[in-house]
């Protein structure tokens, strides 16, 4: 049997490893391909046991260094946790088999580079996922920025730089300016950097300023995407597509929406947050960029961009989850985190298997293509769907907690704001497969995907299907979490 | 014989590179000299570490030259306190000396190494005798002695660029300034006390409170130092100084120089002085802190619009220097330990940047602009990973000492003063960013005009590598310096504070 | 007793005349010659306020040998002085600002040559005992200078040294590196 | 600078510097052993001692001050002067005392302290004398850029 | 008889303190004037002898306060009850002269090389020439950039 100490660092280190001897590989394409899903397959195995392990009651610990006193680097399972480090390393097996259809089939310069910061990524994603203080957290997540930069530039053309450097500015601007000070700040008045189930901050903070606190928390983290700051993402769209499936739906932004939902519950606490309103102001902010970005992705007719405001807006409803201070619309933030993981994912690889097959980028571009790539498109469909919340698709279970949720805290509004964004996701995810199959085809192009390519959207479009039927397990971690609290 | 060694330690520290600079000069022969600079560099890093120990046993020691009781005679006094600057003199040193063997003979026609060789050591040394005295007249000899042998350190640039002359000549002239009016500060207070012996002297003024003798003094003793110490405006030598010395030179000052007067600057402020005095509490908060706070951005803006990078490290040295006096302004125990942990991890980071581009410059032989930093990151892997490991070090990422500082620096001033001034020192670092991502982009990103085949030699990069490696060692284990630094705050401000 | 101290101001505003006289030429010869009558007055200063060693030196070291520098340096020079363009009123603030500080303090300075002033009671008396007793010198300020705080007087060899050095670094074997080395590159251009 | 270079063709300034020369370094001689008692020591002897040479080199020309005293010499003299005092310091260090303590140099502390400052002295006139020609000869000699 | 001696006495007592007083301010003008030409003159040479000036001026400072009223120079004599001037002003002077002198070789020397390099030795004439050189050295490497791009 595995101590689950082990176990933690089986699952942090695989993709760590697996950066580390990419290297050495890089004039053996084969071999080097092939570690990223192998590497993929040992974490989720480790993230499995430790869900398990989390279901069962435990919470796995791992002290790592003390830096000075009262500062340290450890890791902890939490049940939160625990289902953002599964979702990060089960879709990164589909996503790195995924990324080598992709890059062999676009013929792609700097491969090698490309695997190293990818598997760095999601090694920063698993370690913000386990993280067990606000340092360790700040720490990947400012490793995660840095390591997904080479990827955004990837092209280095002059686009890319322009890109990156929004990203960047973005993404270390904010957290530097704004979460760093939060942190020291919850340091300053808690003494400590540790984080607890129930927040940490119940009666060592001064009511009236937790609504500051909580501003820059939710600005410091830029990846969450919230209005003012959520430029980055579009930006980031010059990237490859396996590049983008990793910022929307596995690594970067799924770590900016988990680090608010941690700071929401474990260090506010959904108890002093519903007693202080101090969120309240957030759940505005949230239902306005839910709104907003679904209203600007209906104009763009970049299929990347499209998704990617999409992505922006799904954000928000996890965002929104956390901030309604409820332990149903937190249950159902949760819940999103995973099916939109999976749909989104579905989406990106049909988007990049267009690209490399087609050539296409544009949506008004697909018109009647629907026949050439019939399985690609039915994927989408499926995709959209789960996205949209219709049954039988897992998006649905999360869409309904989320409502339950918003009544539960007696904001009728929101229900109302969740309506009209669901109308307004069909109308603009339904379009394209709508064009895809009934509009009339303009010309002829030649259409080959490779398999590579192909099978993982079609696992990742089966299991959106599956998490309607196997919600079960997660529904019971996340009302462990709510327990809890 | 280990006796007569442990109890001599206090002079041999400073004797060691000092006799041997004489020595130096008479050996023509380059590998010689810069050999036993070497070793007697590494001999003086040794003995600082001895002396550390030494420090953690008697927490203070005191060293009476000629044998004369301290207020007759000249004192050495090694404490908590300075034991700081001298590891950091000699630890730098000793790295740059490594350093310096590939720069000096391309920088530096023969004839002149070994006498270069003996400045370097006279610099070292000065700087190491400016830090252990416990007397403030001298202070002021090894003051000129360290900045005497900088000043033609920095001009023998002028074999490169031409610049090199007017920057030294500044550097000579304005520094003269500074320590003329440290002599007329010293002047005055002796003129009132009759006494020179620093400690002796903090006894004496305690009964003259309110002497106009005593304000004045202690005003010209700041200002001379903070000439010397670059602190905004006076700044101005600084940048050019650094910028045109030869290379090995430029490393060993930037990561040194300025250090050992902000030490000198905390030891009058606090150690001559008296934290609980008006006189200082005044001159804390309406005179150190809104000038450090201006030479923060002042420093990191100029940075931003340089294009010369060894210019723009300059800038950005003086908006460093800035967070130091920043961190004594703040002037609580938590604050003034912050203000030395940041000393002793620029001295680290700043050593590290300057190293890696004066290799870059090595390499390609003209002066880098941002310009022909092109591509330079792909032929130069070993180089550029260091470079962009101390970059995140400068602006406070974690993981590396930076972060280390930034945080006890941030932590101290939102107790201190609230949140405002945390706020305007993380703005003015990620302002930081803005250069240093000029700069990590075009080594990284822009295409380079030509193909420049380069192998990397492994003297040159070494003590780059030992640097950057000490830069993430003390990200994960700072207990050395964070302890160090709050028992050095104690030593100072006492325990009330 | 008085008779000294109006010889004293006497000196003290010729020397006073010489710097007014410093700020209105800009002749490089009459500056070097000013420099060193100011030097040779001051040393005057000096042996009127008892410190003869302080004169000897005083005159050999900046009224002789700084002179001689300054002459063999002006050699080289321009003879002439530029006038200046810009304003100097800035500097002279300064310098105003700073003199205004002194003249404040000097109210709170202890009185010219008061035997009880702390400045001659502390560690002095010590100085004058030990030069007589442990040292065995007569003149006072040789045992201090070389025994007392000898260290001192080493840390000041060393800075005659390093100015030797460093001259002799600066001025000698100055030919320009980076015109020899152009054509050895270290890194391969190509 | 045409100057300089004919003096040594006027016999009044040859022949008054030769007398002159032996008794201005004699002078130099007594202010060094005499600052015990009066007024003098390493420095003004240095200086005074550095002014023969000098005045040497000005009425003869600096290639003939450099064959009386050649650089050579005149560079190792001028370390050796900081290596007798440190070494003073240092040979101290190693009788048991601390840096510079002349009392155990000597058979009686007095007698030690009248040694170590004489010695001391002596190098501070080594290294001032020479530093002085050192820097006469730099100066003088200095080519300008622009007469290359 | 009486009045006059005592009004003698203050007359000298009033004398020697003015007198006192305006040593001390004559030897701060002469610093400010030397400090005057450090920083207000553009010519390199003048400024190294506005420091000799300075710096004279600060050593006049320490002597006056070593001076002691009917004391004589520092030399042991045979006599009982001399009073000796104070000697540490006097070391720590001689100490500082030989500083100074050290620093004016120093600057001399450069002067020279700056003179001999830029053929002037006036501040603004130097700083026009460098800020010339610092944009070729920065614009060279632009054009050249240039040229690849295209």
């Amino acid at each position: 049997m595995i101590s689950l100490e082990t176990l933690i660092l089986i699952t942090i280190l695989s993709p760590l490893l697996v950066c580390l001897l990419t290297p050495f590989l890089s004039s053996k394409p084969v071999l080097r391909d092939i570690l990223g899903p192998i590497g993929g397959i040992i974490s989720s195995w480790g993230a499995i046991q430790l869900m398990i392990s989390v279901l069962n009651g435990d919470q796995p610990r791992l002290e790592l260094l003390q830096i000075a006193e009262g500062i340290s680097i450890s890791f902890v399972v939490t049940p939160l946790g625990a289902v953002f480090g599964l979702v990060a390393s089960v879709l990164w097996i589909f996503a790195a088999i995924y990324s080598v259809g992709y890059m062999r089939g676009n013929k792609e310069a700097n491969q090698t580079r490309f695997y190293v910061f990818y598997a760095m990524a999601v090694h920063a994603a698993l370690c913000i996922a386990y993280a067990g203080d606000l340092l360790t957290l700040f720490i990947f997540y400012e490793v995660l920025t840095f390591s997904t930069y080479p990827l955004v530039t990837h092209k280095q053309n002059e686009l890319a730089q322009k890109a990156g450097r929004l990203y960047m500015s973005i993404l270390v601007g904010t957290s530097v300016i704004l979460l760093l000070p939060a942190i020291i700040w919850v340091w300053v008045v808690t003494g400590s950097l540790e984080m607890s189930q129930n927040g940490v901050l119940d009666g060592n903070i001064n009511p009236e300023y937790a609504p500051y606190l909580l501003a820059m928390f939710v600005f410091g983290i830029g990846k969450a995407a919230l209005i003012p700051i959520h430029k980055w993402l579009p930006a980031a769209m010059v990237a490859p597509t396996p590049v983008s499936a990793l910022l929307h739906a596995v690594a970067v932004v799924k770590a900016g929406v988990f680090t608010m939902l941690l700071i929401l519950t474990n260090v506010f606490g959904i108890e002093f947050l519903s007693k202080t309103g101090a969120s309240n102001w957030l759940v505005w902010l949230a239902s306005f960029t839910l709104l907003t970005t679904s209203i600007i992705a209906i104009y763009k007719d970049d299929l990347k961009a499209r998704l990617a405001y999409s992505t922006i807006s799904q954000l928000s409803y996890i965002t929104l989850g956390g901030a309604l201070a409820s332990s149903l619309a937190t249950q159902g933030a949760t819940l999103h985190i995973i099916t939109h993981a999976a749909g989104k994912i579905t989406l990106f690889f049909v988007a990049g298997a267009i690209y490399v097959g087609a050539k296409m980028s544009k949506i008004s571009e697909l018109n009647g293509h629907g026949k050439s790539m019939p399985l690609i498109f039915l994927a989408f469909f499926i995709g959209s769907l789960s996205i949209i919340g219709v049954p039988p698709m897992g998006g649905s279970w999360s869409k309904f907690f989320l409502m339950l949720g918003a009544a539960e805290s007696g904001y009728i509004m929101v229900i109302a704001v969740f309506c009209i964004s669901t109308i307004l996701n069909a109308y603009y995810l339904m379009e394209i497969p709508a064009r895809a199959f009934f509009f009339k085809k303009e010309k002829e192009i030649k259409v080959k995907i490779p398999v590579l390519i192909t099978v993982p959207t079609l696992i990742t479009c089966v299991l959106t299907i599956l998490l309607f039927f196997f919600i079960e397990p997660f529904e019971n971690l996340t009302s462990i979490m709510v327990n809890n609290l | 014989m280990t006796d007569i060694l442990i109890k001599n330690l206090p002079i041999l520290v400073v004797l060691c590179p000092l006799m041997m600079s004489l020595i130096v000069v008479l050996i023509p022969n380059i590998f010689l000299s810069w050999l036993l600079t070497l070793v007697s560099t590494f001999v003086a890093f040794i003995f600082s570490i001895l002396l550390y120990q030494e420090v953690q046993i008697y927490s203070s020691i005191s060293y009476a030259l000629g044998n004369w009781a301290p207020p007759i005679g000249i004192e050495y006094v090694i404490d908590k306190v300075s034991i700081i600057p001298i590891i950091i003199i000699t630890l730098i040193g000793f790295l740059t000396t490594i350093f310096s063997s590939k720069m000096m003979p391309n920088e530096i026609n023969e004839a002149s190494i070994s006498k270069v060789y003996s400045l370097w050591l006279l610099a070292i040394a000065g700087l190491i005798g400016l830090v252990t005295t416990g007397d403030a007249f001298n202070l002021f000899v090894f003051l000129e002695i360290s900045s005497l042998a900088s000043v033609a350190l920095v001009a023998m640039g002028a074999q490169k660029d031409k610049q090199a002359l007017v920057a030294a000549y500044n550097y000579l002239i304005i520094g003269a300034v500074g320590a003329t009016l440290y002599v007329i500060g010293v002047g005055l207070l002796y003129g009132i006390t009759g006494t020179l012996n620093m400690a002796d002297l903090s006894e004496r003024i305690i009964d003259l409170k309110n002497n106009k003798a005593l304000i004045a003094g202690f005003g010209f003793m700041i200002v001379g130092i903070m000439v010397k110490a670059a602190i905004f405006p006076m700044h101005i030598w600084l940048p050019k100084a650094y910028a045109y010395a030869p290379s090995a030179v430029s490393v060993l000052l930037a990561a040194t120089a300025t250090k050992a007067s902000l030490y000198i600057l905390a030891r009058i402020l606090f150690s001559i002085f008296d934290i609980s005095d008006t006189l200082i509490t005044n001159t804390l908060t309406y005179v150190i802190l809104p000038l450090s706070i201006l030479a923060m951005f002042a420093g990191t803006i100029m940075a931003i619009y340089e294009k010369d990078i060894k210019r723009l490290l300059a800038h950005s040295s003086v908006a460093q220097i800035g967070y130091i006096t920043l961190a004594f302004a703040i002037g609580t125990k938590a604050s003034i330990a912050a203000g030395f942990i940041h000393m002793f991890n620029h001295a680290l980071i700043k050593g590290a940047l300057f190293m890696a581009i004066t290799s870059i410059s090595f390499y390609i032989q003209k002066r880098v602009t941002l310009n022909n930093l092109s591509g330079l990151g792909k032929t130069m892997p070993i180089t550029f990973f260091c470079f962009v490991i101390c970059s995140l070090s400068l602006v406070g990422l974690p993981l590396t000492a930076g972060f280390i500082s930034k945080l006890y620096l941030i932590k101290a001033s939102i107790s201190a003063e609230g949140i405002w001034i945390a706020l305007l020192i993380l703005f003015s670092s990620a302002l930081s960013v803005i250069y240093l991502w000029k700069m990590i982009e075009a080594l990284w990103l822009h295409q380079p005009k030509k193909k420049i085949i380069i192998k990397e030699k492994p003297i040159i990069y070494i003590s780059l590598l030992v640097i950057t490696f000490l830069n993430i060692y003390f990200g994960l284990d700072a207990s050395f310096i964070v302890d160090s630094s709050f028992e050095a705050a104690e030593k100072l401000v006492g325990v009330s504070k | 007793m008085i008779s000294e101290l109006i010889i004293n101001a006497f000196l003290v505003t010729i020397m006073l005349a010489i710097g007014i006289a410093l700020l209105k030429t800009r002749t490089v010869i009459f500056t070097v010659v000013l420099t060193s009558a100011y030097s040779l007055i001051a040393a005057l200063m000096f042996i009127t306020l008892d410190a003869v060693d302080v004169a000897f030196t005083e005159a050999s070291v900046g009224a002789g040998i700084s002179t001689i520098l300054f002459l063999a340096a002006m050699a080289y020079l321009p003879k002439e002085e530029e006038e200046n363009l810009n304003s100097q009123i800035l500097p002279a603030i300064s310098c105003m600002v700073l003199g205004g500080i002194l003249i404040w303090c000097s109210y709170d300075l202890p009185e010219i040559g008061l035997l009880s002033s702390p400045i001659h009671q502390h560690i002095v008396p010590d100085y004058i005992l030990g030069s007589r007793d442990d040292i065995g010198i007569p003149n006072i300020v040789t045992s201090v200078l070389a025994s007392y705080r000898g260290y001192d007087t080493f840390g000041e060899t060393i800075v005659v040294f390093t100015a030797g050095v460093a001259v002799l670094v600066l001025l000698k074997n100055n030919t320009n590196v980076s015109k020899q080395k152009n054509k050895k590159s270290n890194g391969k251009i190509g | 600078m045409e100057r300089l270079v004919n003096m040594h063709k006027n016999p009044i300034l040859r022949i008054s510097t030769k007398i002159l020369f032996a008794p201005i370094i004699l002078f130099g001689l007594y202010v060094q052993f005499h600052g015990d008692f009066g007024p003098g020591g390493g420095f003004q002897a240095g200086v005074i001692v550095a002014s023969a040479f000098i005045l040497y080199s000005i009425v003869f020309g600096l290639d003939e001050g450099k064959k009386l005293f050649p650089p050579n010499i005149n560079l190792f003299l001028l370390a050796s002067g900081g290596l007798i005092y440190g070494g003073v310091g240092i040979a101290s260090i190693i009788l048991g005392e601390e840096f510079l303590s002349y009392n155990v140099l000597g058979s009686s502390p007095q007698s030690g302290q009248h040694i170590g400052i004489l010695l001391v002295e002596f190098g501070v006139g080594l290294t001032v004398s020479n530093v002085m020609i050192a820097l006469f000869n730099a100066f003088v000699g200095f080519k300008s850029g622009k007469d290359k | 008889m009486h009045l006059l001696v005592l009004s003698q006495e203050k007359i000298s007592n009033m004398i020697s303190s003015t007198i006192g007083i305006w040593n001390y301010w004559i030897v701060f003008l002469l610093m400010m004037i030397g400090l005057f030409l450090v920083i207000g003159r553009k010519n390199f040479l003048k400024k190294i002898v506005g420091l000799t000036i300075f710096q004279t001026s600060v050593f006049l400072l320490y002597i006056t306060f070593g001076k002691i009223k009917g004391g004589t120079p520092p030399i042991l004599n045979n006599a009982i009850d001399t009073i000796y001037s104070n000697p540490l002003p006097h070391v720590l002077i001689l100490t500082a002269i030989v500083v100074g002198v050290a620093t004016t070789a120093l600057g001399l020397s450069l002067v020279l090389r700056i003179n001999s390099e830029y053929g002037s030795i006036e501040e603004d004439d130097i700083s026009a020439q460098d800020l010339v050189d610092y944009h070729d050295q920065i614009e060279s490497s632009k054009k050249i950039d240039k040229k690849f791009v295209q």
